[in-house]
């Protein structure tokens, strides 16, 4: 009860603390700050078609290595977890049941176009909504339909590092390649600029954007897997 | 120069190739690993190399080819140089240290390691604070990995808090700066840093949570169970990574994100650290593993560090030397010990005794213990005294009271745990399995705390002209550790007198007094070493340390010397001390009164340095500020040393325990360096007077008395020879601190002369007892008996050493008393004189039990044929007894001198000597005559009784008149045990041990609090994020006074 | 060199008066205690044919050098005290050696026979002998706390501590006497006296009525004559002392027998009235009365 | 100040969220619940970056139309929160899927999700 009531004041501390913030907020009428700057000369300094692309990738793109960074840390951490109970017990009896019908057969329709729509979806980032994190995510789905229609499948681990390997380290060559070629790391002005608004344009954006999102898609996958398999363990 | 982005580049790139690696490839991608790191290590040392000796300028590493803030920067400047080399050196060292782990764990085990680097260096650099919270998210999700590399029921329940709690905190932090970037367009740090404050207090509350979520992450007491958790689960050599790390990294975050504060906000933060540093020491006082202890100091040290942040308005410039010496200090110290701990593998301090199979682990151990509690040489040493002098000129006593009780508070459970490894028993114990990998990071970080803290003196303005000749020589004593005894001996001997004669024509004043004290005492009491068989390791570097400590003493030209050489010697008599048998916890309370002395000292020299121009020792005479307080604070910490009554209580134990020759060094000769501090402060300050009208001195002059008589008394009730010898210090220094308090010509003539004969006496009592125990095997006195049949040497030896102690004439002790008569009627002091006077009269209770019980009565059964004392114990003790019969037949030789360095300080009612006729105010006394007239008469009378009784003839043992029998054992006929019962039934009552009683309570009920206080670490991973929570409610109220 | 000698014959002549004078005194005390006792007692010369039987034994046993050399610091201690005393106020022959040291060294030189004597004893091996050392040594340091009082407060008094001139502030009339100068010193001094004199009821550390016990316990022949030797000097001198410090001293050696011999009798009258005390009891009793008797001569003197 | 604007209501919502994840976290003893909570509380965080970055009555910052290429600024939302919370949803995506491992790993230990079961660390 002292529990429940010291953390009830607590609650209301907290709510208290945050009530400023709420309470000095305003909507703004206009731009201000970075982002005016990001809206005035986005089109010109980076050429991608959607800011937030522009701002995700180019403009604060340490931070979407950091990002990547993370999930692939993560997947390495789960890695490291389910890696070590492997060895705990050779037991590897199943503990899935049977897949219904429906399922499976859905899923063999369904997986080849959520795999297409996520690489849209990557490809064209910097163009529409989208992006590598997105189109990663959506490929990372149709994998895990797959392992719920079908979950005696392996995939093959080898294959799912040696992508997220690959594109994460073109990806910090890339960022590299930067300070070579252009203004600093992470720069996209690598490549051509091509033409506004179209599919070769915003230089490094749609090549990073295709690398996030095989990277993202084969750590979620991966993720998803590790967790599959960790299931034998029972 | 390698531009810094490499580093991350090199990371992280390494980092994703070792996804390519599969099982069987390891090694190399171990190697590989280590090599990123050590090429990590490489750059960010370069660039530390680079601002430091070539001065460059701070470097801005853009990203994405704009300037900021419209995109990230990362800045490499003298600060982040420095800590990403830490960082990236702890990773690399780190990485070896777990090489076998690692490599059993595989490449995703490697990637973690690299991420949580990774994470850290950007976290120094970067200078966005997204970007910030994005690597922040990174170290935590890789230490989170870190953790469970060891995978059991333990790590993984404090993995689980671990996530919890960062979580919790960096979803505060980004509701901090998402508000921030809100208010002000911008995420860039040096942008907030130039808009400082804006008058919406929303923008505050969003800067509040971004530095409350800094401050969280660096663990405050009370909301940091879950990194105790951490530190006691993980592997050592992660908890090492973490607290080396980790704890580094955040530190610099909160260094960088300081402006931001408000100047309140700063001062709430230096609470917060304080109480975290007092309240994790208290704490870890009743933990008993290891890896938890090591947390808990963690915690506290990282809350010292908080501490100085927020003080840093008061620090001034001098924050950056303060802050970093004593971070260094801690990140060296810290991965040292974690790493100890992963080779000793012991879930019990009391278990590392183990650690004793291993020499040079042992060796490290230590030196890492006395780097985290700040002794010299060692970096945090120069911080600790930086912080409180800047804190006192301020006038913030009361963080300089906080800071010092929890220095205190930690020396207590590092100290105690020290002694469990160097004494308690491990003969069970199954050594342990050392490594090169494990131990070769260890070793380095050990050697670097001698490095940077050579090298932080030598940036020290003061400290760079201390004299570290002195304590490198004794260093080198261990070098040549393993040569035997003789030859250590003789080169220890040899440069204690070449640093003699080479000091000599510097010395004067009270420094050649004392100089002569502690050289040739050294000396002489070295001599006694030749009787030690085989190597004796680990004796001299700390005997010498201790020599080296007092000289310096008398060398220091400023009061950082003073303090340095202070403790210089603190650390040699420890080590010293504590090599006695059963000195274990007579040691701990050495040590732990030695440093709060130490402490009390160092708050007075920082106060007496405020609106000073200089450190000279010269400006104790014109304090400034609460000259009272700097008296008294002075005097208080020499009294520690001088074992004055109530500071007493280490005393006995840790000289009655010590070996045979350390027995004279600890009670004869280093006992003087409180007197010797004394004299320094009485001469520099003179008097003072509390509240107008007392003075201390007054008060200290009764004080002296008092314990005067105590000591002796409790001497004459101790059963155990040595400890009679120890109580009887207590007495005599009381006397001389009576002496120096009476600030007269004759009560300092009397004062320092005994000081001398003291040395010579003591010396020579406690060789000559430590002669019989090292033959009979016990020190208690009752169990000896008649053993001037077996030792007359020895005998004689005591004889002498009792005559001049009990300073009965015509020997030269009693010259001390006659002036002390003196002395008295010319100060008035009657009352106290006539305690003082008692007090010589209960010497002659303990001292004819001394000689009584061991030389006289019955000889035991078990001693018939027992040895006089090994020789070259022998030989030191009729040097002095020649220079003692020197002394009392020409008195005037000792204390002419010893008058004329007084006359300048006080030149009025000095003796008149004719001679060696003395004549003072009141009476007169001429010491060669006495000398001759006693010897004709006894020369006389012993011939007139041969004569009259030749041919005597000598019987046995038992043949005396007892009640018409003969007794027929020893043991029922040596009256011995407990030889003054009558005495004790009479006034007994005073020697109740109160005052024991009286510490042993208060390091209970501190125990107890501790106990207390930490039940809130309750082990649920909920509670303690209640902890977190609550913690940044309570710090808001407290930051914005309400709502 | 003359000096010398003149000193050193000066010195024989003082030691053999005092001798003589102190056996008689021992010997006549013993009568008067015997006949207060209404028994017949000794012959008043009986300590000279107890000396003389001593030294004639012709079983002589010693336990080993410290045992042998006892004696002689016991009576070293005795003759010293005597010799660095002025006996005789205003007499160049009988001042002795009193020109070496002031009262300071007096009282501490007292210590110098205990202490040898305690340690020849202690060779002995005789438990009684070192049960003796024990009490006495116990009770000595209770009993010179208001002698420390007494002795500061006469300081104080004349400004000195220089016996000669202690004597010589007194002299003149009897009201000069210290006893009546400062009555307060004087009385605490003649307290802490009785226990000197070891007399009762401060007897216990020799308690010569019965089986012998004490430091003498093993002694006999010579050994044991020496001792009773300096049993003649050693209260003559302290009477000395004590006549010089409080009573005026003397200026001849009629006034010193007749005041020493008052002063000896106050001992005897208090040891015949009271029974002996238990050395607790004595060491507490010290701590009692003598002690506050000492503590308000001080403070007279340093107040009034 | 419109209180039932959308941005105020989303501001608002998105802090009753936080709040109800934080009272998740603080008083549900189930280890996935708690889980839960935590990403209630993210979520909400989430929702209040994207109420930060509205601009009143503007649009997506998304330059596909030839109308929006120019004078963007007084056209579009603020970008970067957009920005920050992809960042953001991606790390709270990292996090708790780890949380949830743990929360496996905890319970294969002791076949309990109860939080107060695992405190064999303490004091």
């Amino acid at each position: 009860m002292l529990r429940n009531s010291l953390i009830l004041l607590v609650l209301l501390g907290f709510a208290a603390a945050v009530f400023p913030l709420v309470h000095s907020y305003e909507a703004k009428d206009t731009l201000t700050g970075v982002a005016e700057h990001y809206a005035n000369y986005g089109k010109e300094e980076v050429g991608a078609a959607n800011l937030v692309s522009a701002v995700v990738v180019t403009y604060r793109g340490f931070d979407t290595l950091g990002e990547v960074t993370i999930l692939f840390l993560a997947s390495a951490v789960i890695g490291l977890f389910l890696k070590v109970s492997e060895t705990h017990t050779k037991d590897s009896r199943s503990v899935f049941f049977k897949s219904t019908e429906i399922l499976v057969t859905a899923s063999r329709l369904l997986v080849p176009m959520i795999m297409l729509l996520g690489a849209y979806i990557f490809i064209n980032g910097h163009l529409t909504p989208g992006g590598g994190f997105q189109g990663g995510a959506v490929i990372a789905s149709a994998f895990a339909l797959l392992l719920l229609s079908r979950p005696q499948k392996q995939f093959s681990h080898k294959l799912i590092s040696v992508i997220e390997s690959i594109s994460g380290i073109t990806f910090v060559f890339i960022g590299l390649l930067g300070i070579l070629l252009a203004g600093g790391f992470l720069d996209n002005h690598i490549f051509a600029m091509g033409k506004f608004g179209t599919l070769l344009s915003a230089g490094a954006i749609p090549i990073i954007y295709i690398l996030i999102g095989l990277k993202v898609g084969s750590e979620l996958t991966g993720i998803v897997r590790n967790l599959k398999e960790s299931q034998k363990v029972g | 120069m390698v531009a810094p982005i490499y580093i991350i580049a090199t990371l992280l790139g390494v980092a994703f190739a070792l996804g390519l690696f599969g099982k069987k490839m390891n090694s190399m991608a171990g190697l590989l690993s280590v090599v990123a790191l050590g090429f990590a290590s490489f750059i960010s040392l370069e660039w530390l190399a680079g601002f430091w000796l070539y001065d460059r300028a701070a470097e801005y590493i853009y990203t994405a080819g704009f300037k900021p803030p419209f995109s990230i920067n990362l800045l490499m400047g003298k600060d982040e140089a420095l800590f990403t080399s830490l960082i990236n050196i702890a990773g690399f060292f780190g990485t070896v240290y777990l090489w076998d782990k690692l490599k059993k764990i595989g490449s995703n085990g490697y990637v973690t390691l690299m991420g949580m680097i990774l994470g850290l260096n950007v976290i120094i650099m970067t200078r966005d604070l997204f970007n910030l919270f994005v690597f922040l998210e990174i170290s935590s999700i890789a230490t989170a990995g870190l953790i469970i590399f060891s995978q059991n029921l333990k790590t993984i329940a404090a993995g689980f808090k671990y996530m919890l709690a960062t979580g919790i905190i960096s979803g505060i932090l980004l509701l901090g700066i998402i508000f921030m970037y809100y208010f002000t367009g911008t995420l860039n740090i040096d942008d907030f840093l130039a808009v400082h404050s804006l008058a919406v207090k929303g923008f505050g509350v969003a800067v509040f949570f971004v530095l409350i979520s800094i401050v969280l992450e660096l663990k405050p007491f009370p909301a940091n169970g879950w990194g105790l958790d951490v530190y006691e689960s993980a592997d050592s050599g992660i908890a090492a990574m973490i607290s080396a790390g980790t704890a580094t990294a955040s530190f610099f975050v909160m260094y960088k994100l300081l402006p931001l504060g408000t100047p309140q906000f700063h001062m709430v933060l230096a609470g917060i650290g304080l109480a975290t540093f007092i309240g994790s020491n208290l704490m870890g006082l009743k933990q008993t593993n290891p890896n938890r202890l090591l947390g808990y100091s963690s915690i506290g040290q990282v809350g010292l560090l908080v501490t100085i942040l927020g003080l840093s308005e008061f620090l001034g410039e001098r924050t950056t030397f303060i802050a970093y010496s004593i971070l260094i200090s801690h990140f060296l110290a810290k991965a040292g010990l974690f790493w100890i701990s992963g080779i000793v593998k012991r879930s019990e301090i009391k278990e590392w005794a183990v650690l004793r199979n291993n020499r040079l682990l042992l060796i490290l151990f230590g030196v890492f213990i006395f780097t985290l509690i700040g002794f010299p040489p060692f970096p945090s040493f120069f911080g600790k005294w930086d912080l409180v002098l800047n804190m006192a000129s301020n006038n913030q006593y009361f963080w300089i009271v906080g800071i010092l009780i929890g220095s205190l508070l930690e020396g207590v459970y590092l100290f105690r745990w020290l002694g469990y490894a160097l004494k308690l028993d491990n003969a069970e114990m199954p050594a342990f399995e050392v490594k090169w990998n494990k131990v070769l990071p260890i070793a380095v970080f050990g050697a670097a705390t001698f490095v940077v803290g050579y090298f932080v003196s030598s940036i020290h303005p003061y400290a760079k002209i201390i004299n570290y000749i002195p304590l490198a020589v004794a260093l080198a004593f261990v070098l040549i550790d393993f040569l035997p005894v003789y030859v250590k001996n003789t080169l220890a001997i040899l440069a204690m007198a070449y640093y003699y004669y080479y000091l000599y024509p510097t010395l004067s004043s009270f420094g050649a007094v004392f100089g002569a004290i502690f050289m040739v005492g050294g000396i002489v009491t070295l001599i006694a070493g030749y009787a030690f068989k085989g190597q004796r390791r680990g004796f001299y570097p700390f005997a010498l340390m201790m020599f080296a400590g007092l000289i310096g003493l008398i060398e220091a030209k400023t009061t950082l010397g003073f303090f340095y050489a202070w403790e210089v010697m603190t650390v040699g008599s420890y080590f010293l001390i504590i090599r006695g048998k059963k000195s274990m916890p007579h040691a701990l309370s050495y040590m732990l009164f030695s440093m709060g002395g130490a402490y009390l000292m160092l708050a007075g020299f920082a106060i007496a340095s405020v609106g000073q121009f200089n450190l000279d020792m010269s400006t104790l005479s014109h304090v400034l500020v609460h000259p009272t307080w700097v008296f008294i604070l002075l005097a208080v910490g020499f009294l520690t040393k001088t074992a004055s009554l109530g500071l007493h209580i280490w005393l006995p134990g840790a000289h009655a325990e010590a070996e045979t020759d350390v027995s004279p060094m600890v009670s004869a000769i280093l006992l003087k360096a409180g007197v010797f501090g004394l004299v320094t402060l009485f001469l520099a300050m003179g008097d003072q007077l509390i509240g107008g009208d007392v003075s201390v001195i007054y008060l200290l002059g009764w004080l002296g008395a008092i314990t005067a008589v105590m000591g002796n008394l409790m001497a004459a009730f101790q059963e155990d020879a040595k400890r009679l010898l120890a109580y009887s210090s207590v007495g005599v220094l009381g006397y001389i601190l009576f002496g120096l308090s009476l600030m007269s010509h004759l009560g300092w003539l009397s004062a320092v002369s005994i000081s001398v004969t003291h040395f010579m006496f003591k010396s020579l009592l406690f060789l000559a007892i430590g002669g019989v125990v090292w033959r009979v095997k016990t020190k208690e006195m009752y169990r000896m008996g008649g053993l001037i049949k077996r030792m007359p040497f020895s005998f004689f030896s005591v004889l002498i050493g009792i005559i001049v102690l009990a300073g009965l004439p015509p020997l030269s002790g009693f010259s001390g008393k006659w002036i002390f008569y003196n002395a008295v009627m010319a100060k008035e002091w009657y009352l106290q004189g006539a305690l003082i006077f008692f007090s010589g009269m209960i010497a002659f209770l303990y001292t004819f039990r001394l000689i009584h019980s061991v030389f006289l009565g019955q000889l035991k059964d078990e001693h018939r044929e027992v040895k006089e004392a090994p020789f070259w114990i022998l030989v030191p003790q009729y040097m002095i007894i020649g220079v003692l019969l020197y002394f009392s037949a020409i008195p005037n030789s000792l204390l002419k001198p010893i008058g004329k360095i007084i006359s300048p300080y006080f030149p009025t009612g000095g003796l008149e000597w004719t001679g060696q006729h003395a004549v003072s105010t009141y009476g007169y006394w001429n010491g060669l005559v006495i000398f001759y007239i006693v010897i004709a008469i006894f020369v006389t009378v012993l011939v007139w009784l041969i004569i009259n009784n030749r041919k005597a003839q000598k019987v046995k043992q038992f043949n005396i008149v007892f009640a018409a029998e003969r007794p027929f054992k020893p043991e029922t006929s040596h009256y011995a045990y407990n030889f003054y019962a009558h005495y004790r039934k009479a006034i007994g009552i005073l020697v109740e041990p109160k005052i024991t009683g009286w510490w042993e309570g208060v390091a209970e009920w501190a125990h107890a609090m501790g106990d207390k206080f930490r039940k809130i670490y309750n082990g649920n991973g909920q509670s303690y994020l209640i902890h977190i929570m609550a913690f940044i409610v309570i710090i808001y109220l407290i930051s914005f006074g309400g709502f | 060199m003359g000096t010398i000698v003149t000193k050193i014959l000066y010195a024989l002549l003082t030691l053999f008066i005092v001798t003589n004078y102190g056996l008689i005194l021992s010997g006549v005390v013993r009568k008067i205690g015997a006949r207060v006792g209404r028994r017949h007692g000794i012959r008043f010369y009986q300590p000279y044919i107890d000396l003389i039987k001593n030294y004639t034994f012709r079983t002589r046993i010693t336990h080993g050098i410290m045992y042998y050399i006892g004696p002689v610091f016991r009576l070293t201690g005795g003759i010293g005290l005597l010799l660095f005393l002025p006996v005789i106020y205003g007499s160049p022959v009988f001042d002795n050696f009193s020109f070496a040291g002031d009262l300071t060294f007096v009282l501490y030189f007292q210590f110098f026979g205990v202490l040898g004597m305690a340690l020849g004893a202690g060779e002995s091996g005789h438990p009684y002998s070192a049960l003796g050392v024990s009490r006495g040594l116990a009770q000595t340091t209770a009993m010179e706390l208001p002698l420390t009082l007494g002795v500061l407060a006469l300081a104080v008094q004349y400004h000195t501590l220089n016996i000669h001139e202690i004597v010589a502030a007194q002299q003149g009339s009897i009201l000069h006497w210290t006893l009546f100068t400062n009555p307060l010193a004087a009385i605490a001094m003649m307290l802490s006296f009785l226990a000197m004199m070891g007399r009762s009821p401060f007897d216990v550390v020799l308690a010569p009525q019965e089986i012998p016990i004490g430091p003498p316990t093993e002694y006999h022949s010579a050994l044991l004559g020496v001792l009773q030797l300096n049993r003649a000097i050693f209260p003559a001198a302290k009477l000395i002392l004590f006549m010089n410090l409080l009573f005026g001293g003397a200026t001849n050696w009629g006034e010193l027998v007749i005041k020493t011999f008052f002063i000896y009798m106050w001992s005897v009258f208090v040891g015949i009235a009271y029974p002996r005390f238990r050395v607790d009891q004595s060491v507490r009793w010290y701590f009692g009365i003598p002690l506050l008797i000492g503590v308000a001569a001080i403070l007279v003197v340093k107040y009034f | 100040m419109q209180l039932f604007s959308i941005e105020y209501i989303s501001l608002v919502v998105g802090f009753l969220i936080l709040l109800i994840g934080i009272w998740g976290i603080l008083t549900r003893k189930n280890i996935l619940k708690m889980v839960i909570g935590f990403s209630l509380f993210d979520t909400g965080t989430h929702i209040i970056i994207v109420a930060l970055g509205y601009v009143r009555n503007k649009t997506a910052p998304i330059l596909d139309q030839a109308n929006l290429q120019t004078n963007t600024a007084q056209k579009i939302v603020d970008p970067v929160p957009q920005a920050l919370v992809l960042t953001a949803i991606v790390i709270g995506l990292g996090v708790t899927a780890l949380m949830l491992v743990y929360a496996m790993k905890l319970h294969n230990e002791k076949k309990t999700l109860n939080i107060e079961k695992y405190n064999d660390l303490k004091w």
